[in-house]
This record gives structure tokens, C-alpha cells and sequence, in this order.
């Protein structure tokens, strides 16, 4: 009986008060779509930088005539510089493979010798690769013997560098804002719906009744409101990515990708968000109501 | 059984309550009479806990007003059944549900509730309204459905705060018969009360409250 | 003047009114007696117009249910004193701001309105308590501060709906006695009441209800 | 005393429901900077490429023999094409000291001939600047004998033509979800605090209250709101610019406009939303309350 009546209260509860369970929920939802939209085009834009620190790679070109002896001797040069995680050696073969894999014709076809220089492909820790180590790195390289030329990519570094640390502190103060505003929005919008039941529960509180059955209607509409928010914040965020996704096509013929877990996200972010919002301002009023005669 | 020990309550522009000691006593049916702002509904908050007092102590069964918890103080209220004078009901609940209220609190089964509660409302005449939302009622319906909602709980004290203020002189003695048959069955009752016509001739022991006091048998005699 | 002609009011759960017919004269003390639920409180309202009639037409002084406007409802609210049976005191004022808001409403000079509240309240018995929240009053008192507020602005009509419910004897017939002096002032008043003690020997004219329905001077003698 | 009465209300109100008020303050404050901030990047970007559109040039360079005759003849075409709305004769003279002026030398010193061509400068309509047209007026001219070259811009039309659009669409959706979520914000904090005090609003009308003493507090209480929400937004706005205007100089070496005025905007904008928002809220609630009674 007593969770039935839970039940059938906070039904009763969010039925009553519809309009502002409406609003509450168009809150959540807007909130939740653009704390959510961001919070995928940072996480977008940092793991598109990362991908591309991860692939980072120094090429070491070697003098032709370089003997596996001498390669010995560099490579256990390398082994020495720490910033180096692995480094992956490619023969004259190798790159002539490559090279037909990547442009589709065999090199051999063209020229009698192979003019491919034997290579190394350096990889370094992620968080080494930065513009004056890597430059650091290139010039100890530099001083080993039987080394042709060094290439890399350090202008990409330069323009990540320059740029990425802005963008994420701009990406993360509108996150941390929008959180604090979202979590604001919604238990203001909770809290006002139990204030204006607040001689409901002081009268149950009069009659003995525990904090489970006080808080529960509430928490289920809180519940209710962060899960239907969610929904709409997912609906909202799958036509913006429809939208995003063709002005992508559009401009540069490239297809997002599946956001579909985005879904799941909103409707669990929201639900969460609900619950914890709805009993921590419940709990306040509580305590408040327990302290006047309302 | 109930204890007030030395009980003062302040209050910034009146009385409140000054020096009170009195006791109630298990399965006592007792009347509080006094003048308007005289500490009756103060003395009865002080037994449900809903104020404590400035001074002195309170006593209820095992539970004492010097370190009583707010979870303690549940399980207090769960035992007793409040009329409040200004009958605090829940105006969107139905009379049904208004009144069945302590006993969904309190975890009783579904069947046993629709019967007590229809029982008791039969009982007060309201059986008629038991769909209607509270809100709606007369505001004596309303008295009777707040009675009804005390006594339903099987308390062991019943607490009525001016039950029959807003009744007829029939229903004010259906519902002091009820009171006082609830007694016999074993509950003690406290019921403050104005109206002289109707405890007139009852035989329960009477409490006079002025200012904040309790006066003594000798100065109701001199009063009288 | 205040008429009813023909009034019916339509609850979904009891009678309400059925076809009442009956007039109250200005500067008449007209005692409404009754059960409880049997439509005193909904008399009243339909008096200061927060009810409509289902059928049949009040008309009170120049203004008629049927063709009233919301703008014209506040100019009639105005001109009329209600003791609500519910008080509806606003808690977080004082009880001088409380006195003091019809008088507001109608731009009553400052000076007035303290000269004015001070009187009515001294006369009620509550100039101590001028400056307390009405919300941590007692019944009586609160009773007290409604009775003054209807009072305080010298309307063409006070509508008392059980104004003694929460007093004691004394104070009832204070207040009793301070609505006959309005009444012989010019006021017409219209008290409704179960309190029969009080009322017993008054010579004012008494109507009484049952069902919805207002007794004719042969039932109320068959029934008694 | 009515007036005494209903301030004193307001400021009774405001202080005691001094959480939500505040909360209602920030809710306002972050909406508006939102609001007014993108309003205003977009009126910035708006108001850049009207610059652009309205600078837009054609130049046509005349053939070195050119005689004045054929200059009249010319000139006749050119009024007959009504998308041009002026063009401006400049002389091979005109034209070695704009060089002058530009590049600090003159031309004479290193050439005895001026080697310059006469030209005209043609502006279009505001309107005409689009890909299109100008392409087809600049076919219009080229017909015209006498005519040696035509030069204009048409990749930065284009550019535009191709981003301005999604900008603006895009932009234009950001305001018009922010107006319409600020606006339920509001006013969802507004009802709710007029909820909350619907008994007070319910006694008041039984005592034959107007809807001036009614509504008053409330709408003071709103311009309160709005005026401080807009106070905090301009404040933020302030810091936002601060930070802009610091990244500007610090990539690109541009120091942004003063932005004093939207001070003044933010404010105007928060008292006159909380004023509409309040007042329409509690005529709401009052047509409400008049129905049940509470
Ligand atoms: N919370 C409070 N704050 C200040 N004064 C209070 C408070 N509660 C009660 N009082 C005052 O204490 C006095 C006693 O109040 P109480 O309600 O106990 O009287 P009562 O005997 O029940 O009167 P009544 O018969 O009118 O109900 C009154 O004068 C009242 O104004
Ligand atoms: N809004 C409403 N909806 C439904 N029923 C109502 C409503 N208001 C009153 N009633 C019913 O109408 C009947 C008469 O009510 P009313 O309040 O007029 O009685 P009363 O004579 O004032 O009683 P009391 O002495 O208890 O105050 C009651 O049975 C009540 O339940
Ligand atoms: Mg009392
Ligand atoms: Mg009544």
C-alpha cells in the first residue's frame, strides 16, 4: 500500500503541477542538449588531437650505404634518447612496398635500382610529443652517424600547439558553465515544486511518516522530468547532428560519424541529474520545513 | 504515560508556557480548559515534539523531550493521533486517502485499511464523502475527517486540539461519545477544548490552563 | 439589501443549495443556524461572489450574480466584511498589516489607518500582540485579528462565518457583543453559528438550514 | 500607504525568498551574457561582410589609348547597367598616387613612362553583390569596346555566399533557442515564486484587492531580478570580452572594439524581460486562482 500510494502520489504530483513539469523538462532537455552537444565536440576535437599525437611519427632516413653494423650503433643510439617509446626499422624493400601499396606502381618498373633510402619510423610517448622536445629529439638524432635526413611534421605540432590548449579552456569553461547552470536550472525548478508542497510535507512529517516516503514522490518526478529531459535533449541533439552532418557533406564531403549512443547518454545524464537534484533539495527543504511552523 | 517536568516555553510577545508540571496518566481521558491563548495547543505541541521547551522536560513513554532524535521523533508520532486545530488536511487527497494516510505510513495492508478507514468514517457520518477531496469539504466535515484521522492509528494517545469547534451541538457529542469510547477501549485522551455546553457534565478530570499556567484546584474554586 | 431568488448551488457530492429564496435588509443582524454541511459557508459566498449560483440570481445592493465583472466583484469585496470560517489570515504579515490591508486596498491614509487598526484592536483585545506574525498566533487570537479586519472598514455588511468557533466563552460573547454594537451603528450582519449557547437569548432574527435548504418558521418549530 | 504597502511587500518578498530570487538572478545573468554575447558576435560577423559587400569593387582598367570620346561612350554603357550604383573615373595620374601613396615610392623614379592604365572603380548595389550578378555584369562590361581588363574579388563573394548563409542560419537558431529557453527560464522562475505565494495573492483578491496592488510586487520583484540578472551578464560579458580581446591580440595581434554599450544593453534588456516575464506570469496565476479556490 505504501508504494502504491508513492506511486499514485507522485503521479498525482506531476500531474497536477504539468505545466511546470513541462517547463522543467524543456530545461532539462535544452540544458542537457547543449551541455552534452559540447561536451561531444570537445571530447570530438581532443580525441582527433590525440589520434593525431598518437600517429606522430619522426622518419629517419639513413645514408645508402649504411651497414647493419652501423645500424647497430643507431640503434642503440636510440635506445638511449628516453623520450623514444619504439622505433620500427624499414628497409629499402619495405619502403618500395609501401610505396606500391600507397600510389599503385611498382618502383622497380620505373627505375633498374631501387632509390628508396632505408628508414626508421620513430614513435614517441604522447606526452613527449610537443614542439621543443620533438625538435630537442631531432637534433640528438641528428649527431648519430649514418643518418641522411629527418622528417617531420612540426608545423601540425606548432598550429596544435598554439591553438588547442585555447580551445580547451574556451570548450571547458562553457562545459563547466553549463553544468553549473543546467544543475542550477534544475533543482531551482524542484525546489520550487516541493516548496509549493511544502504543507504536504509538513503535515506528513506531523504524522510520522520517514524520509523515504517524504522524498520518494519527489524523486520519482525528478526522476520522471531527467529522463523525459533526456529524451528531449536527444531528440534535439539528433537533429543537430543531422544538420551538422549534411553542412559537413555539404562543405567537405565528409560524413560524421553514428552519434546513436548519444541517446543513451542524455537519457542517463538526465535521469541521474533528475534524481540527485530533486532528493538533495528535498532533503534541504526538510530540514528547513522541520524548523518553522510553515 | 506523559510527563511535564518544570516546562517553560518563551514566547517573544506572550506567555507561552511558565513552570508547567503535570502528568497524564495511561488510558486517562482528560479535558484542558482555558481562555483563548492561554498555552492549550502550546502544552499538546510539546507532547508530539513539534516544539521543545525552553526549560524543564517532557516525557512521552520512553521518550524524552532532553534527547529525543528527529528519527526517535517519528516513531513518537506514529503513536499518537493528532487532532489539530486547524485540521491540516491534505486538500487534494480525498477523504479516504486523508484519512488512511497514517495507516499507509505506519505500513498496514491494503484491505485492512479500506476497512478500518470505512469503519471510522461510518462511524463520524462521513462515509457519504469518502470520495470527495478534502478541500471541498464544510469545514466541520473537515473537523470530523481530522478526528477520524487521529483515532484511526489505534494510538495510544489521542490528542484533540479544539475537536468541536467548527461542529453542530449533535455532531460536537457524537464525537465526544467516540472520544470517549476510544477511551474505554484503552487509549488516553487529551482534548483541549471552549465548549462548556458540551464537558459541562462529563465526569473526566479537567486541567485549567490561564497565561501559561496550570491553575491548582484551590484557584479554580476561588475563580469560580 | 441582499436577495436570493431562487438559488441553487450543485455539488458533485451533496445537496449544496436548493432553490433558496431569502432576503437580508441593511442594517439587519441576521443569525444563519444550521448543521454542519448544511450550506451556511456556501450562503456566504455566494454573498461576496466567489461562487456562483448554478441556477436563480443573488443580488446584493446594486450588483447581480448574473451580469457581474471581475472589476466590479473587487469594488463589491470592498464594501464588504468577511470573517472567514478558515480565517485566511496572511501568516508572514503582522497582525497590524493583516487589520490593516483592506483599509490599504481602499488608500486609506496612513494616519487613519494606525489610528483606526490601534482601536479596533484595542477594543478586540490584541494590542499586544499588534506586532506579531500572524502565522505564530493562537486559534482565538487569529479568530480575533479575522473578526477585526472585517470590521476595521466600515463595510455595508460583515459576514461572520462561525466567528466564536475557536473562542472561549468570554471572549465569544465580546465578540458578539462588539458585531451588535457595528449592527446598531448601521452595519447589517450576518453571522452564521453553532454556538447555541451564545446566541440563546439573542432577539435577532434567526434562520435555520438544513440540506441546503433554509427552514420555514413551521419546520423549525415541528422540529424542535 | 498603498504604494509604502506594496514596496514594502516587494522587498519582503525578495528578501524571503532570497535563494530563489538569487537563483532567478544567475539564471537571468547566464542567459543574457549567452544571449547579448552571441548576439553580439553575430551582429560583429553581420556587420563585417555588409562591410565587405558594401567596399565590393570592380575595377575596370581602360586600354592606354583610350580617348576621352570613347570614355563618354563608355560611361553612357555603364549608367544603362542598373545594377552599378556609381563608378569613379581614375586617371593614369590618379592612379601613380594612389601607387605612390601606397607603396612610398614613386613610380617616376624608377620609370620614365607612367606605366599605369586609367581605370574605373564601380561600385554595385548593396543588394547585387552576389556571385551571379556580378559575374554578369562583369560579362555586360566586357563587351564594351575600349575595355582592357575587369578585376574584382569574386572568390571572397563566393567564400561568403557560401558560409555567411550556414552562419547566420546557424547563428540566428543559437539566438532564437537561447530567447525562447531565457524566456521559459524567467518566467518559469517567476510563476513559480508567484505560485508559491498564490494563498497570499488568493486572500488579497477576497479582500477586494485591484490587480495593480496585486501584481506590483511581483513586477518589481522581476525588474529587480532582471536589472541585477543583467547587471551579473554584463559583468560576465565584460570578463568573456576581456578574455576575447586578449586571445585576439595574442593570435592575430587585434585589439577588439569597446564594448561598453552592452553594459547598458544587458541591463536594459534583463529589466525589461523581467518586467514582461513577471507581469504576464502573475496575470496568469491570478486568472487561475480566481477559478479554484486554492
Ligand atoms: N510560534 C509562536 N511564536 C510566538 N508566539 C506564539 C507562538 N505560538 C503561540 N504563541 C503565543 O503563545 C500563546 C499561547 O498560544 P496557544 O496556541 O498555546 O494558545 P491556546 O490556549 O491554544 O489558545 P486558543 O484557545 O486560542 O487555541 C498565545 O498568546 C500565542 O500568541
Ligand atoms: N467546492 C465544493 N465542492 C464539493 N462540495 C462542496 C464544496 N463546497 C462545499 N461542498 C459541500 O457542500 C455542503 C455544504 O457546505 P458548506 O460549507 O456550505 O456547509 P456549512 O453549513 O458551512 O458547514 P459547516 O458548519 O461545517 O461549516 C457540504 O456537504 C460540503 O461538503
Ligand atoms: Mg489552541
Ligand atoms: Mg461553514
Amino acid at each position: 500500500m505504501r508504494s502504491f500510494y508513492i506511486l499514485k502520489q507522485a503521479i498525482y504530483n506531476i500531474w497536477s503541477a504539468r505545466i511546470p513539469v513541462i517547463i522543467a523538462i524543456i530545461t532539462i532537455g535544452i540544458s542537457l542538449s547543449v551541455l552534452v552537444g559540447i561536451s561531444e565536440i570537445a571530447y570530438k576535437v581532443y580525441s582527433t588531437v590525440e589520434d593525431i599525437r598518437k600517429e606522430f611519427e619522426i622518419d629517419i632516413f639513413l645514408k645508402p650505404e649504411t651497414s647493419s653494423f652501423q645500424r647497430e650503433i643507431i640503434e642503440r643510439k636510440l635506445n638511449n634518447i628516453h623520450q623514444i617509446k619504439s622505433y620500427k626499422f624499414i628497409s629499402k624493400e619495405d619502403a618500395a612496398q609501401i610505396f606500391f601499396e600507397e600510389f599503385g606502381e611498382n618502383i622497380f618498373d620505373i627505375l633498374t635500382d631501387n632509390p628508396l633510402p632505408s628508414s626508421y619510423k620513430i614513435k614517441l610517448y604522447g606526452e613527449m610529443t610537443h614542439v621543443e622536445i620533438v625538435d630537442n629529439v631531432a637534433n640528438r638524432i641528428n649527431k648519430i652517424n649514418g643518418i641522411d635526413e629527418i622528417k617531420y611534421h612540426n608545423d601540425l605540432l606548432t598550429l596544435m600547439e598554439k591553438y588547442f590548449l585555447i580551445i580547451m579552456i574556451i570548450g571547458g569553461s562553457i562545459i563547466f558553465v553549463l553544468l553549473l547552470a543546467m544543475n542550477i536550472f534544475i533543482r531551482n525548478t524542484i525546489k520550487l515544486s516541493v516548496y509549493s508542497r511544502r504543507r504536504q510535507i509538513f503535515i506528513l512529517q506531523l504524522l510520522g511518516s520517514g524520509k523515504i516516503f517524504l522524498k520518494s514522490p519527489f524523486i520519482i518526478e525528478g526522476l520522471f522530468e531527467g529522463l523525459i529531459g533526456g529524451l528531449f535533449a536527444a531528440t534535439i541533439l539528433y537533429f543537430l547532428h543531422n544538420i551538422a552532418n549534411e553542412t559537413a557533406i555539404y562543405l567537405f564531403n565528409y560524413n560524421l560519424k553514428n552519434v546513436d549512443y548519444l541517446w543513451s547518454i542524455s537519457i542517463a545524464v538526465g535521469g541521474i541529474i533528475g534524481v540527485f537534484a530533486s532528493s538533495t533539495s528535498v532533503n534541504k527543504f526538510i530540514r528547513i520545513f522541520a524548523k518553522n511552523d510553515y | 504515560m506523559i510527563k511535564f517536568s518544570n516546562v517553560s516555553v518563551d514566547y517573544p510577545y506572550s506567555e507561552g508556557l511558565t513552570d508547567v508540571n503535570v502528568e497524564f496518566k495511561d488510558k486517562e481521558f482528560t479535558l484542558v480548559l482555558g481562555p483563548t491563548g492561554s498555552g492549550k495547543s502550546t502544552l499538546l505541541r510539546l507532547i508530539y515534539m513539534d516544539i521543545y521547551p525552553s526549560s524543564g522536560r517532557v516525557d512521552v513513554q520512553k521518550w524524552s523531550s532532553k534527547k529525543i532524535t528527529a528519527r526517535k521523533i517519528k516513531k513518537l508520532r506514529r503513536n499518537i493521533g493528532i487532532v489539530f486545530q486547524d485540521f491540516r488536511l491534505i486538500e487534494n487527497l480525498s477523504v479516504f486517502e486523508n484519512v488512511a494516510l497514517p495507516l499507509i505510513i505506519n505500513g498496514y495492508s491494503r484491505k485492512y485499511i479500506k476497512r478500518k478507514v470505512e469503519a471510522i468514517l461510518d462511524e463520524i457520518g462521513l462515509l457519504d464523502s469518502i470520495r470527495q477531496k478534502a478541500g471541498t469539504l464544510s469545514k466541520g466535515e473537515e473537523q470530523r475527517v481530522a478526528i477520524a484521522r487521529a483515532v484511526v492509528k489505534n494510538p495510544f494517545v489521542i490528542l484533540a486540539d479544539e475537536p468541536t469547534g467548527n461542529l453542530d451541538p449533535d455532531s460536537s457529542i457524537t464525537v465526544f461519545n467516540l472520544l470517549r469510547k476510544i477511551n474505554k477501549l484503552g487509549t488516553a485522551v487529551i482534548m483541549a477544548t471552549h465548549d462548556y455546553l458540551l464537558i459541562k457534565d462529563a465526569p473526566n478530570r479537567k486541567i485549567l490552563m490561564d497565561n501559561g499556567k496550570i491553575l491548582k484546584k484551590q484557584e479554580i474554586e476561588k475563580n469560580a
